[in-house]
């Protein structure tokens, strides 16, 4: 038994899914700092309520984020818990890893903090959950020394993160990988020292399916696509059918364009139609493959609710090509964001500002013409603006 | 003890030196997978290579212990590879076809979950709640736990039509992606902050709080160096909350969660949306929540029953209208279902063609 | 020849379709005034632009609108439209006429007006275009007392339109003329004497054709439907087939319901999934009729694009009944204006303000219970409000 | 000569009073319908009896003289009896079956035009323009007549895949149904407008006046008795100069038209739709408007050949994409499309898919 009774969290420690109080019990071994996080905890359920307060703003030397800074609103009951910071390290591109150096990652941890981990923050960081104000500049030398970074928090480039991509899937469109890595390095600076009107944040996934979630939750969101044929291997169409697909129900009825059609023997695509949706590719994965002429989709703005609910991404560049160095993109990336940083208001995200400021000046700042594919469909209203430039054509 | 020598701006390590070396060889060059079980499937190289990936629940919060375990079991059976998934499950990457029974039943031995591939639910995206959030207004990792005990068949074998993305959020700041799930979980406040009067002029900035309400119901009581709130205008967000500390809006006892549907990330098919409110409010119930996980099986389980194959919830949902699915699932219709926020205009009805 | 040279006018006599111009011409046999209405014009389409100014407030006795005032900015140069107001005759319910009532409305506009008129206005009034104040006492005098009343303008209950409905169609399903007459005679006051907000304007259609656009321009829409099944006469949909019709391509696949199903002799329909479109009544309607438990879905809020951009009308009443003598709905449409006629700030239409304050107040003041099919989804955000009432239950 | 006596609040006559026998017998007992010609139809009752109904087309504007003529028509063909439509065309009411062609030689005589029933144009909705609004920006009834001669067929004869209703504004009030039509013109200023400071004080309420702009482009200007215009801000919609006359917003050189397209107000199938963007800005060339005239010929044929039978023009641009509609049509794509007023979050696209 550990420093508190903790009944109801015992209750979920009953039950097949895997158990996060069965977690807390065993950080209790690697720290005290676990036993009063389980208390606290406990008091919650007991309670109904949070105990946590605002964090002050602590840190490591240099940087302005990459920690955030946590304190128990009742110090004196839990101790363990008066501080209780998380640390954000910047995960691999993709989350792979290896024992080793998970095992590292573990070793410091257990010296300087409470053995808990989040594998990994909804942004991406690999967390580290709970420690001490004093311990950060530790915690610091030992990762980075060995070649780890932290992540990222507050006004700042926030930690960029992808799917797996061709790491381990047949639909990448674009190196989403070598990509985060080469836009991570590129903006370090921007994501250690917070410096933007507020958080940025870049998500890539290799197609439509955005396994990595860009379109919801990146105010940049980057996501692979195509802009020639489908590639058809109609023998593999056949054998899907001969193990019994119901090709015409599944695949042909569900496509949004109505560009499919199949004769009972081959499919035909009129690519021209298609609008790249993955679906036919996504249940017929053998069959059917993305075309060659490779880029990427470039989307902007998702944001959480707050303030003025919820936002998805818009498309800004219909197709850029993606590869290594990645020049064009880059330069793209650095012109939208240097339009955001130089016109938001402090906490306004690039979506809330074009919601004020209109398409138009962010199109022109980053010299991308309009084009139909930016919209689901034209404005409905007559009350359109007109620039003196528009008079001279 | 000396501290090793500090480097900055070096940002992660680069991803290649820890791919397993048949993903070295074939990066970019799949040709396609096969899903062999719930929690197993293959990539095929163009060359025809394979990597092998078992798939197992986590519960994100991970001890060091726990870590240590899978690096243990990586290493015996993946020559010490794996990753995480987006959605942070632990993929196991066997490159030896030969080893992926065996972890299978370690695995099994050890009582991990294996599963959460193709058509059915996966991991569920959750954030901080009670655990380490100042903000949090339920506990995501209790829902969590508690939702997927009662839906575990539907992450271990169970199929559905698609696959179901759950999500839970601890706060409206909606740190996960619950607001394009297919079902998830928000927590919501009910009643107006109270305010701590005497320690506002102490700890906060007028102007800074004035200005952190969205709706403007806040005003400056000058008198007494302290703030009013308009009940009225206040939709209990917690902005307020967040940059002064006195104002409280915690209410334990009204406090509880909304559940939202339909919503969609990828492009297939349908473009990505929004989830949209399903169930206002059902109370924190710890450590169980058991009406809350009700509701979601309910829910899911009206999905499986009627949704045809490849159809999302949201897509289901919009082939049926939504006023099927109330009346399929049951579920009570409010005044809070009915938008009036900033964008009501586009929610609400224009046309003579509905289902009674 | 007419008082002034109109070339460009006359340019558009010619051409097959009717032209405005020769019926300006014809008005100058019977007043001056058209005459220069006809010259003010080819004023205006040499240099582009209008010359009417804004309408000082002209009318009759007791009456506070039904007339529009105008002048021309250019008196000096077009004396015969120094004054060219508009009077606004109420129509009848589905614009029907006797050739002796027409007869007797020219003979009373030549002696006092320009001989020109619009059949009809965008509301619906038989509108007379072109008179002078001195001439307005007149002219009610002569309509009233042949029992012909003015339509109405201004911030009034304005005058309702209907389609043409029982009269003359197999759909309706509500007498819209019936009704229309009822609801006018009901709001003369209010027509007459402008005292809201705003205007507000009621159109009724027998069914969701909408052959009166109601949804689109009227503060209340009312749409004929039904609850019950629709009629099917299978020997009807066997003549359709037998006539070539393709019933698969142009029928069931066009259902957006997808409740009907045609085996190649009957179409079976599942009406509890039906949304009452109309589109397969409409498309065969000798084999499809409405079903017979009829009544209207009531709407509210459409407008033109002032100020921040047109509104179709919302789904306020899924079904309510509309038989003589229309106590239910005379009352829901009373409580629903007087909701808006106590609250509206001067010059905001209803759907503007239900889109300040929400639906709910609405609802509640008209005693109407929320349902699903008042909108196309719920919500998105989780931003919503509670009223202490909602915590009772 | 002595005045009859007024009356006040009568309302107007009873309908029944012009109902033709037939119509009143059967008065809501119809079974079907037929279209017989375009210009032609019949009505079925329950107990076999039958209306025809001859249309004809009206330009609006009408003569008492017109109206006359109309008199005696329907007096020699239809007992006396005619209606109008909600589109202001002309119906014979015809109980006679024999007296219909007679009525269309006599109509076809006298250069009437038959037509609008159907999958076809039937008449231009549209309002006063020069003839008689001071808020006009164009003329209504002039580029009525200039497209209606062009696409006279599209009335008297040919099909369309389904009814194309079209519609002309003068101004941004938008007095006809212009917001929801398959194809529509509506008349937009370019420029902020000018003031004549001088009158400003003399004529105007400085408040209202300020009060009147939608995008709070005015401000006052106390020590010169007007107000200044921020041209940035204005979106040159014209209700500053309704309230105020000495700030004039017509600039004849630069206003003009924008086409819109794709609106729809039936139920059927679909939704009622708005019209959106097609065109921003033609100039206004009377008397013919060549450039609009063939700018709407252009949408309609590509519409004619392109969308399947039953499909609106709206139906078939969604279908199809809006970006196909841009490339059919060869419309080039501007910033003015792209939505930056209120409801531009629900415009722009939130999708991977979409077409090239
Ligand atoms: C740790 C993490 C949740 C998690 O458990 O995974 C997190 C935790 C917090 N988020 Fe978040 N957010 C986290 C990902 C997100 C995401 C998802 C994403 O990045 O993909 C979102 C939605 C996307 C977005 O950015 O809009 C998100 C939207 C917010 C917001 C709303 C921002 C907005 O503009 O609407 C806030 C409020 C704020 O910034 O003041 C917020 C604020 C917070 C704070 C800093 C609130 C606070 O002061 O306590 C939370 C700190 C909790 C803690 O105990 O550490 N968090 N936050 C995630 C970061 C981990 C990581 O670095 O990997
Ligand atoms: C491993 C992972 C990527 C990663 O970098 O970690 C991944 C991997 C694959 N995804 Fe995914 N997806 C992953 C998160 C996502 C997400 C993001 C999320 O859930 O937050 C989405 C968007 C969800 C949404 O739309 O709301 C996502 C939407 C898809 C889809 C689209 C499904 C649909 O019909 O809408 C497919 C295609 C399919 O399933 O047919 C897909 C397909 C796949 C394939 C088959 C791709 C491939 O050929 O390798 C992979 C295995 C599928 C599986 O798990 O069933 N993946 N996938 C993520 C696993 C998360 C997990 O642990 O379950
Ligand atoms: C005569 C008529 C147009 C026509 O040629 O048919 C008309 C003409 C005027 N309308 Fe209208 N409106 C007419 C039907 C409409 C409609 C359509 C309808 O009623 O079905 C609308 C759109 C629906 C709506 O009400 O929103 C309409 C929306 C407006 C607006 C914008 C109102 C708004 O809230 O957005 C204004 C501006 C205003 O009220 O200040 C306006 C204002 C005007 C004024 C009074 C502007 C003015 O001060 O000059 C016009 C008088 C012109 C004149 O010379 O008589 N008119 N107006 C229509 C009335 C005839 C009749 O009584 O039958
Ligand atoms: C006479 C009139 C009603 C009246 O009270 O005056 C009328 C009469 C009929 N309409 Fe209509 N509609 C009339 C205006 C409308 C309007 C309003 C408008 O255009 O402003 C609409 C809505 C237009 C829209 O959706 O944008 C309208 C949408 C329809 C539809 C729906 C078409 C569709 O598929 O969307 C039908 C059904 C059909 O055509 O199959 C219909 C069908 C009919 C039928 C067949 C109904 C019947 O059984 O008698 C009538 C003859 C059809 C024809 O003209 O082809 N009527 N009809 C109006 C004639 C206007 C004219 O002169 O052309
Ligand atoms: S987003 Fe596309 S490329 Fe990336 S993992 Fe998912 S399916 Fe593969
Ligand atoms: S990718 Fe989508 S749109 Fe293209 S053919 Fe396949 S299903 Fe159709
Ligand atoms: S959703 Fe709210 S409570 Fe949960 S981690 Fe984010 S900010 Fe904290
Ligand atoms: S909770 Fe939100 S809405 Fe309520 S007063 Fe605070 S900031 Fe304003
Ligand atoms: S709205 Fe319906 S009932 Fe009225 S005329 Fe049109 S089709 Fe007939
Ligand atoms: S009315 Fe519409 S929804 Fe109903 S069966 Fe006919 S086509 Fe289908
Ligand atoms: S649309 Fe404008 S210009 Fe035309 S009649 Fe209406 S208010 Fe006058
Ligand atoms: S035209 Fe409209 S937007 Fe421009 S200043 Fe006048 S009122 Fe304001």
């Amino acid at each position: 038994m550990g420093k508190y009774e903790t009944p109801m969290l015992d209750e979920l420690e009953k039950g097949p899914w895997p158990s996060f109080v069965t977690e807390l019990k065993k950080a209790t071994k690697v720290s005290p700092m676990a036993d009063d996080e389980l208390g606290q905890l406990e008091k919650s359920f007991q309670t109904k309520r949070g105990y946590w307060k605002h964090g002050g703003i602590v840190g490591v030397l240099g940087y302005g984020g990459g920690v955030i800074g946590r304190y128990s609103s009742i110090p004196d009951e839990f101790p363990g818990v008066a501080h209780f910071h998380t640390v954000r390290i910047n995960q691999t591109s993709g989350f792979f890893y290896t024992a080793e150096a998970l095992r590292m990652i573990c070793d410091i941890w257990d010296k300087y903090g409470s053995g808990l981990t989040n594998m990994h923050g909804s942004t991406g960081d690999l967390v580290l959950l709970g420690t001490t104000t004093e311990n950060l500049e530790a915690i610091f030398a030992e990762y980075s020394s060995r070649g780890w970074d932290l992540g990222s928090s507050g006004s700042a480039m926030r930690t960029p993160s992808c799917c797996v991509g061709m790491g381990r899937c047949e639909w990448a469109c674009i190196d989403t990988m070598d990509f985060t890595y080469h836009i991570t390095q590129h903006f370090q600076d921007e994501m250690h020292r917070p410096a933007y009107p507020y958080k940025f944040k870049i998500k890539t996934a290799g197609c439509a399916c955005d396994c990595v979630a860009a379109i919801a939750r990146a105010d940049l969101s980057i996501i692979g696509t195509w802009k020639d044929k489908i590639r058809i291997d109609q023998a593999e169409v056949k054998n899907y059918a001969d193990k019994g697909m119901d090709i015409q129900g599944e695949i042909i009825d569900l496509c949004p364009t109505e560009c499919m059609v199949y004769d009972g023997g081959e499919i035909k695509i009129n690519d021209v139609e298609c609008n790249r949706c993955m679906h036919c590719i996504a249940k017929m994965t053998k069959a059917l493959r993305p075309g060659l002429d490779k880029g990427a989709t470039i989307l902007v703005g998702a944001k959480a609710p707050i303030v003025v609910g919820s936002l998805l991404s818009w498309v800004l560049i219909p197709f850029i090509k993606m590869d290594p160095p990645y020049e064009e993109i880059t330069e793209k990336i650095e012109a939208i964001i240097e339009w955001w940083d130089d016109t938001a208001k402090p906490r306004e995200r690039i979506g809330e500002l074009i919601e004020v400021k209109g398409m138009r000046p962010l199109l022109e700042a980053a010299d991308i013409p309009p084009v139909p594919q930016q919209v689901k469909e034209p404005r409905k209203d007559p009350f359109f603006f007109w620039a003196e430039s528009d008079f001279d054509k | 003890m000396a501290l090793p020598e500090r480097q900055t701006d070096i940002g992660p390590p680069k991803y290649d030196a820890y791919l397993p070396p048949v993903i070295k060889e074939n990066y970019g060059k799949w040709k396609y997978h096969e899903v062999l079980t719930p929690g197993t499937m293959v990539h095929v190289a163009e060359g025809g290579d394979k990597i092998y990936t078992v798939r197992a629940a986590s519960p994100r919060i991970l001890s060091t212990e726990s870590i240590r375990e899978i690096c243990d079991l990586s290493e015996k059976y993946c020559d010490g590879y794996l990753r995480f998934t987006t959605r942070n499950n632990i993929e196991f990457l066997v490159s030896d076809k030969g080893k992926i029974d065996p972890l299978l039943a370690e695995l099994k031995e050890r009582k991990y979950t294996v599963g959460g591939i193709g058509p059915r639910i996966s991991n569920v995206i959750h954030t901080q709640g009670w655990v380490h959030c100042h903000s949090a207004c339920t506990d995501a990792s209790g829902i969590v736990k508690a939702m997927m005990d009662e839906l575990y068949e539907y992450f271990t074998t169970k199929e559905l039509p698609n696959k179901v993305r759950l999500a839970v959020a601890c706060c409206v700041n909606m740190c996960g992606a619950v607001h394009c799930s297919d079902i998830a979980v928000v927590a919501v406040h009910r009643k107006a902050p109270t305010i701590d009067d005497a320690n506002v002029g102490k700890m906060c900035e007028i102007p800074t709080t004035v200005g952190s309400c969205p709706t403007s119901a806040i005003r400056p009581n000058p008198k007494d160096k302290t703030v009013v709130i308009n009940e009225e205008k206040c939709m209990y967000c917690g902005n307020c909350f967040t940059v002064c500390p006195p104002i409280d809006i915690h209410r334990p006892e009204d406090d509880g969660v909304a559940i939202v549907v339909g919503g969609k990330i990828s492009s297939l098919r349908t473009d990505p949306k929004f989830s949209k409110l399903a169930i206002p409010f059902l109370f924190n119930e710890p450590p169980r929540w058991p009406k809350v996980v009700d509701a979601i099986k309910n829910i899911l389980e009206t999905y499986a029953k009627h949704a045809r194959k490849h159809e999302r919830v949201g897509e289901w949902i919009e082939r049926i209208g939504w006023e099927s699915f109330f009346k399929l699932t049951g579920i009570e219709f409010t005044y809070q279902h009915i938008d009036d926020f900033t964008f009501m205009r586009d929610t609400l009805r224009t046309s003579a063609a509905f289902k009674f």
